[in-house]
C-alpha cells in the first residue's frame, strides 16, 4: 500500500495483440474526432466551452477497456474520451457539440457535460471534484445490492484539492467499495501549475494510503500501463477487497478550454509542449504496434479511413439535425 | 382514531418504507444510536440492521454525492441530518449536481434529506436556522415541511418514493406533539397545500411550526367575528398557489407566516405570486411574517422578540382588516395561550 | 471623460486598493496568470508581486475561512472566483460563519468575495447560475452587483473597505463593456440604488445584466409617450427599498427585472416589500422578470428561450400600462436591437 | 515526519514545578467550572445546548500554556476549556451561560458558541470543522504580516471527517503556515464511535503527512506530554518552519451534550468509562505534585478554596445580572 504500483498482481494480464489494436482504434477515434472539433471549431457552430483531451487519450482508453459497459463511470468536463471509449454513439456526441436536438443530452449540456448513461457513461460535470463523491455512491449501491458492479470516476490533479476527495476515500477505504478513483495529473489546472497548489505534488496516488486506499503512480501516455493498472483495479474492487487510487501523469496538449494552446502567449515553455508531445499516446502505440509487426501501414491506413468515416458522418449528422425546439427548455427537469 | 408523536410518524414511515421497497436505505451520523435523530430513525435500524440503517462519517457534501450516484443506481435513499444548517456544507451536490442530473442526463435522482430546524432553548446562530428558502431556488429540487404527525409520515413516504430529490425539512418544536395516524401506508401528495379551516375574511397561510401557532391563533380568535381561512402550505416547492389564489380570491387578505427570514423567504415568493396573479382581489396589503433581520440570538429574552408568534399574527390580521372586524379582539393579556414552550434541552 | 471596460475598472479598483492599504490582497486560482479572471487580476499582481496576489488550491470552502480568519487579523482579503455556482461549495463558511461571525463575537469580518455570473455561448447548468438570491437570503453579509464599469470600480472598492463580508456578484456579459471611469480612487456606496432616468410612467427596476437590456428597452421606446423610470439596483443587500417606494408612489407600476431565478428570487423580495409598503399607490400587478423554472440549457436555440430580454420588458410594459400608453409600441421587427450578442467563447 | 512523535526536540522544555501548579490551577478551574455547571443545570436558567470539558482538561491547558496570550485560538463547541485556559473572564462566561447582557457575547451565544477575542479565544464554532479554515487563515495573516504569531484550532475527531480539513492542511503544508491543529480524540462523535466513521481510526496524527504536516500522537490526559508537544509545534511554528498536527487521545466524561452520562443508557460499556476516570487529567497531576513535593495537601486545599470562590462569586454574578433587551437584537448584525 502505498508505493508507486500495486503490490498484488491479481487479475494483470498483459494486453493481447487483439486488444492493442483496439486501443489505438479508440485512442485515434478520440484524437481524431478532436482533430476535426478544434478545426471546425473558429466557426461558432459548436458553441459551448470546449475541453480538449488531446494528449490524454491512454488512460480513458486503458481505465475504461478494463470495464465492463454496466460498470458505471463519471467524467468530468475534459469528457469527450470518456464518452467515446465507454462507447457512446458518435453521432450523438457531436450532435451535442453543435448542442442540437439529436445530441447526446439534447442539446442541454454541450461539450462539457456530455453523457451516455445507456452506455455507463453516467455523467460529466464541470464543478471541480463534483463526481467523486457521486462515483462512490455508485460503488455504495452495488455493495448494498451485492452486485460486482465496479464504478469508476476520473478527475483532475486540481480535484484533489478538494475536501470532498478526501471524504470520499476515507468512506470508500471503510466501506471497502468497489470504486477506482483516476487522477489524470497533467500538473496544470487551467494555467496554474500543481506546485503552486499543492503542498505535497508528487504523491497523489499516495493520497488514499492514509484511508486504506492503495494508489499507483503510472505514466498515463502507456496505454498498456494504464490497462494493466486498471486491471489490477479492477480485480480488487471486483472481488471485494475495496477502493484504488490510480494517478495517470499525462499532458494536455491544448490551452484549457478551445483550441488554442497555452504556448502560444508564453505561459508554457514550449520545450516542455515537445517534450510531451514527444510521448504522444497514439502514435507510440502506433509505433510499437508496427515495431511488433501487429499492424503493418496499410492496416494503419484503413483503420485511419474507418475512423475518418466515421468522424465524417458524425458531423454530418450533426450539422443537419435541428436545434431543439422551445418546448424542449421545461423538459425533464424532474 | 390512533395518536401518534410526530416523531414516530416519521420513525413509522421510515420503517414502512423499508418493508414495503428493499432499495429503500438510511444513512446519516448517529441513526443506529437509541437517542440519535431524537429516535426516528433506531426502529428502522432495529427492524432492519445494519446493511440498511448505518452511520457514517461527518462529510455532508460526499455523502449527497453517495446519495446521489446510490439514487441514480436504483436505490432509494434516505440521508438523515440533525440540523438543515449543516446541509449548507452540501449546497454544491444538492445545488449543483442533483438539481441539474435528470435534466441534464435524463436519468432521476430519487434521493431523499430529511433534516431538522432547530428552534428556541438556545439554539442560536447555527442550529436554528430555517433554509427552505435557500434549497427551493433550486430548480430540481423539492422541498416539503411537514407541520403535523398526519403529514409527517405522509410526506415522508411521498418523498421516499418521489423520483426526484426531495429534501423533508422536519421541525424540532413538533417532534414530541400528537396527532391522528392511520397505522396503514399512505401518502400526502408533494405540492398540494392543505386547507385546514374554511373562512371568508382572511387567509392565512403558515409553513411548519407557524402552522402550530396559526391554530392557536384562530383559537384565540373564536368568539370575534373573523372568520380566517387557514392553509397549510406543506409543500415550499413546487408552490401550490393556486390553492392560495383561490383562497385570496374569496377574503381578499392574505398572510402568509414563514418559520425562516422573512427577507428572500418563501413569504415573500407567495406574496408576489398572489400580487402578480390576484391583484385585482386585492383588497388590504399582503403581510409577510418571518424571523427578522439577524442572526438567530441565544438568549431567551431575545429569542421571545425574534420569533414571531399568535401576536404578530393577531397585529397582522388587525392590520389587514377594517376596524370594525377586529373590534372583539380581547387584550393579550385576557387570551388563554395553549402553546406553552416546555422544552427543556439540553438540544 | 475617461473610458474603460468593465473588466478594466475592476483591475484599476484593485490596484488602487493595493496601493492605498497594505493589508488589501487577492487570493483565487488563476489570480497571477496572464488570462485569469479575464485580466481583472494581473495587473495587481504586476504591481504588486506574489505576496499578494497568489493562486491557491481549489478549495473553496477552506479559502472562505481563510479569508475570514485573515479579516479577523486585520487584513483586507479579496477572493476571486471565477464563477458563483463554485461558491456554493463555501456555503458553510459563507453562511454559517462569516454571516453570523459579528454578531456572535462583536468582530468584524472585513473580507470582500469577488464572483462572475457565467451567461451565453452554452454556459449549461453549472456555469451561469445567479444566486444572489441565495446569499443575500443571509443577514450578516452584504451583495452588490454592478452593472456599470463606473460602478463596478466604485462598488469595488467600497466592498474592499467595509467593514464586513460582501460578496460582489459581476456579469461575464458586462466585462467587454465601456464606460465612464474616472481615474481617481472613489466609492459607491453600498445600499444605494441608482436612478438612472426619472420617468413618471412606470418604474423599472433591473439588475446586473439586466440593467444593460433595460437601457435598451428604454431606448426601443423612445417616440412613445411611455416615460420610464429607470433604477440600477446596485445592492443587492441590503436593498435600497426607499428609492423603489419613492418611485413607485410617483409612477403607480413596478417591474423588476433580475439576472436569477424568478422563484424565490430578487424580484419576489423587491416585489412583495413594495406590495407591503407601498399597496395604495399601485394601479397595476407588479411584474416580475427572471428566469424560468428549470436549470440553465446549453442550446442557444434553448437560451434564447430562457433568458429574458427587450421582448419581456416591453411585453410587462404592455401590462401594466392602459392601451392608450402603449399603443404606439412599434412591431419587435422593426426595433433597431443595439445589443448583439457578440461573445464567442470559449469561456 | 509521520511517526508518532516529532522528531525535533527543539524549543521543548519539561515543565517547570511553577508551571505545573499553575496548570493544575487551571484544569482545577475548567473542572470546578463545570461541576458546577453540571449541577445546576437542572435548574433550567442556563438555557443552551452545553457540552462538558471535563475528561479533556489537560488538552486545552497544555496547549494554550505554550502560547501568548496574543495567539489566536478558534475552539469548537466543547469550549470552556479554551475560554479559561485563554484567561477569559469567569463572571463574563456563566454570565453567558445564564444568557445575560454582561455574558461574554451579551447573551447571543450560551455555552456553545463563547469565545472571549480580547484575550485571544477568537471564536467557537457548533459547526462540525468550522473552526479550521478559520484558524489557518489567522496563520496565513501573520505570515503576510510577518509576524511571529501562531494560531491554533481545536475540534473533535469527528472534525477530521470533513474535507475542509485536507484542504487546510494542504494550504498550511504549502505555505508553511504557523498554525497547529489540536485534534482532540475522544473516540466518539455523539454515540457514535470512531471505527464506524473513519477508514483507519487510529493514525489522525498522521494525516498531514501527505502534504508535508508532520504530526504527534499524545496521551491528552498528560498534560506535561500536551505541553510538551505544544512547545515543539509553537517553536516549529514561530520560526517559520509551519504547521503540525497534535492528536491528544482523551475521554468525554459526560454525555456528548448536557450533564448526564453515556453509561446512563447503556450506550457505552461502564467499563471502558471507568478506566478513563482512572485516567482523571486533574487527580493525576495532582498525586504527582503531592509525590513529588511540589504541593502539599494543605496547599491543594487552598487552591480548591481560592477555585471555589471565583466559581461562586462567577455564578453570583450571572444570576444577578440583566437579561439582554430586546434592543440588542439588532446590534452586531454587520
Ligand atoms: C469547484 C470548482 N472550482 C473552480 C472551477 C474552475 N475551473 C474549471 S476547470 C479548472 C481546473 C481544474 O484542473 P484539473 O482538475 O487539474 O483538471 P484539468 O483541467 O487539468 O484536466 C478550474 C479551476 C470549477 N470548475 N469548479
Ligand atoms: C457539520 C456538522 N455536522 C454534524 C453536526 C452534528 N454534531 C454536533 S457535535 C457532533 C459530534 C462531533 O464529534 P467530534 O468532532 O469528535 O467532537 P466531540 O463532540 O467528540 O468533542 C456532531 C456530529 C454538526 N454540529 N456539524
Ligand atoms: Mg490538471
Ligand atoms: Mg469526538
Amino acid at each position: 500500500m502505498g508505493g508507486r504500483s500495486l503490490n498484488s498482481s491479481k487479475g494483470q494480464k498483459s494486453a493481447s495483440n487483439k486488444q492493442l489494436v483496439s486501443f489505438y482504434q479508440t485512442m485515434l477515434k478520440i484524437r481524431k474526432f478532436e482533430l476535426k472539433v478544434a478545426e471546425l471549431f473558429g466557426e461558432q457552430e459548436m458553441r459551448s466551452p470546449t475541453h480538449l483531451y488531446t494528449g490524454h487519450e491512454a488512460v480513458a482508453t486503458g481505465i475504461i477497456a478494463a470495464l465492463r459497459q454496466s460498470d458505471p463511470v463519471v467524467g468530468y468536463y475534459r469528457s469527450h474520451g470518456y464518452y467515446l471509449a465507454k462507447g457512446g454513439d458518435p453521432n450523438a456526441m457531436i450532435a451535442e457539440f453543435y448542442v442540437k436536438a439529436t445530441g447526446a443530452n439534447r442539446g442541454k449540456c454541450g461539450s462539457l457535460l456530455l453523457s451516455s448513461p445507456e452506455v455507463g457513461y453516467m455523467g460529466s460535470t464541470a464543478i471541480v471534484s463534483g463526481g467523486i463523491s457521486i462515483a462512490t455512491g455508485f460503488a455504495l449501491a452495488a455493495k448494498l445490492q451485492k452486485k460486482d458492479t465496479v464504478a469508476v470516476c476520473f478527475f483532475g490533479d486540481g480535484a484533489t484539492e478538494e475536501g470532498v476527495f478526501y471524504e470520499s476515500l476515507n468512506f470508500a477505504g471503510l466501506k471497502k467499495l468497489p470504486v477506482i478513483f483516476v487522477c489524470e495529473n497533467n500538473f496544470y489546472a487551467v494555467q496554474s501549475r500543481i506546485s503552486a497548489r499543492q503542498a505535497i505534488s508528487d504523491n497523489i496516488y499516495d493520497r488514499g494510503s492514509i484511508f486504506n486506499v492503495p494508489g499507483a503512480q503510472i505514466d498515463g501516455n502507456n496505454v498498456e500501463e494504464v490497462f494493466s493498472a486498471a486491471q489490477k483495479a479492477v480485480a480488487r474492487a471486483r472481488s471485494g477487497e475495496g477502493p484504488t487510487i490510480i494517478e495517470a501523469k499525462t499532458y494536455r496538449w491544448h490551452e484549457h478550454v478551445g483550441p488554442g494552446f497555452d504556448t502560444d502567449f508564453g505561459w508554457r515553455p514550449k520545450e516542455e509542449w515537445e517534450r510531451w508531445k514527444a510521448k504522444d499516446p497514439v502514435k507510440n502505440l502506433e509505433k510499437t504496434l508496427i515495431l511488433n509487426k501487429v499492424l503493418n501501414e496499410k492496416d494503419i491506413i484503413r483503420i485511419e479511413s474507418e475512423i475518418d468515416k466515421i468522424v465524417l458522418k458524425a458531423f454530418e449528422f450533426a450539422k443537419k439535425s435541428p436545434l431543439p425546439a422551445p418546448s424542449e427548455l421545461f423538459k425533464d427537469v424532474y | 382514531m390512533r395518536q401518534l408523536k410526530y416523531r414516530e410518524a416519521i420513525a413509522e414511515a421510515t420503517v414502512q418504507a423499508m418493508a414495503k421497497d428493499p432499495t429503500v436505505f438510511v444513512m446519516g451520523e448517529g441513526v443506529d444510536d437509541p437517542k440519535g435523530i431524537f429516535g426516528t430513525t433506531r426502529p428502522a435500524y432495529e427492524a432492519y440492521g445494519d446493511q440498511r440503517v448505518f452511520d457514517i462519517p461527518l462529510s455532508e457534501n460526499a455523502t449527497t454525492g453517495w446519495g446521489t450516484g446510490a439514487a441514480l443506481s436504483g436505490m432509494k435513499p434516505i440521508m438523515v441530518h440533525a440540523r438543515n444548517d449543516f446541509i449548507l456544507l452540501a449546497m454544491d451536490q444538492i445545488a449543483n449536481h442533483a438539481a441539474k442530473w435528470s435534466y441534464m442526463n435524463r436519468r432521476r435522482v430519487p434521493w431523499t434529506i430529511r433534516t431538522i430546524v432547530g428552534r428556541g432553548w438556545g439554539q442560536a446562530s447555527q442550529h436554528s436556522q430555517s433554509l427552505q428558502a435557500t434549497f427551493a431556488h433550486f430548480p430540481g429540487i423539492k422541498v416539503v415541511m411537514p407541520a403535523t404527525p398526519y403529514d409527517a409520515k405522509g410526506l415522508l413516504l411521498s418523498s421516499i418514493f418521489d423520483p426526484s430529490p426531495v429534501i423533508v425539512i422536519e421541525h424540532r418544536k413538533l417532534f414530541e406533539r400528537s396527532g391522528n395516524v392511520p397505522k396503514a401506508f399512505y401518502k400526502v401528495p408533494i405540492g398540494k397545500a392543505n386547507v385546514i379551516k374554511k373562512g371568508k375574511d382572511v387567509t392565512l397561510v403558515a409553513v411548519s411550526d407557524m402552522v402550530r401557532e396559526a391554530v392557536q391563533t384562530v383559537g384565540l380568535l373564536k368568539g370575534t367575528r373573523i372568520d380566517v381561512e387557514l392553509i397549510d402550505l406543506r409543500t415550499v416547492r413546487p408552490l401550490d398557489i393556486q390553492t392560495i389564489i383561490k383562497s385570496v380570491k374569496k377574503t381578499g387578505r392574505l398572510i402568509v407566516c414563514d418559520t425562516g427570514w422573512k427577507q428572500f423567504g418563501v413569504a415573500s415568493e407567495i406574496s408576489s405570486q398572489v400580487a402578480e396573479l390576484a391583484f385585482k382581489y386585492l383588497k388590504a396589503p399582503i403581510v409577510r411574517i418571518g424571523l427578522p433581520d439577524c442572526p438567530t440570538p441565544c438568549s431567551y429574552s431575545l429569542e421571545k422578540v425574534f420569533y414571531p408568534d399568535y401576536k404578530d399574527i393577531i397585529e397582522a390580521i388587525k392590520k389587514v382588516l377594517p376596524e370594525q372586524k377586529t373590534r372583539k379582539i380581547i387584550p393579550y393579556s385576557k387570551m388563554k395561550i395553549t402553546e406553552i414552550d416546555n422544552f427543556t434541552g439540553p438540544f
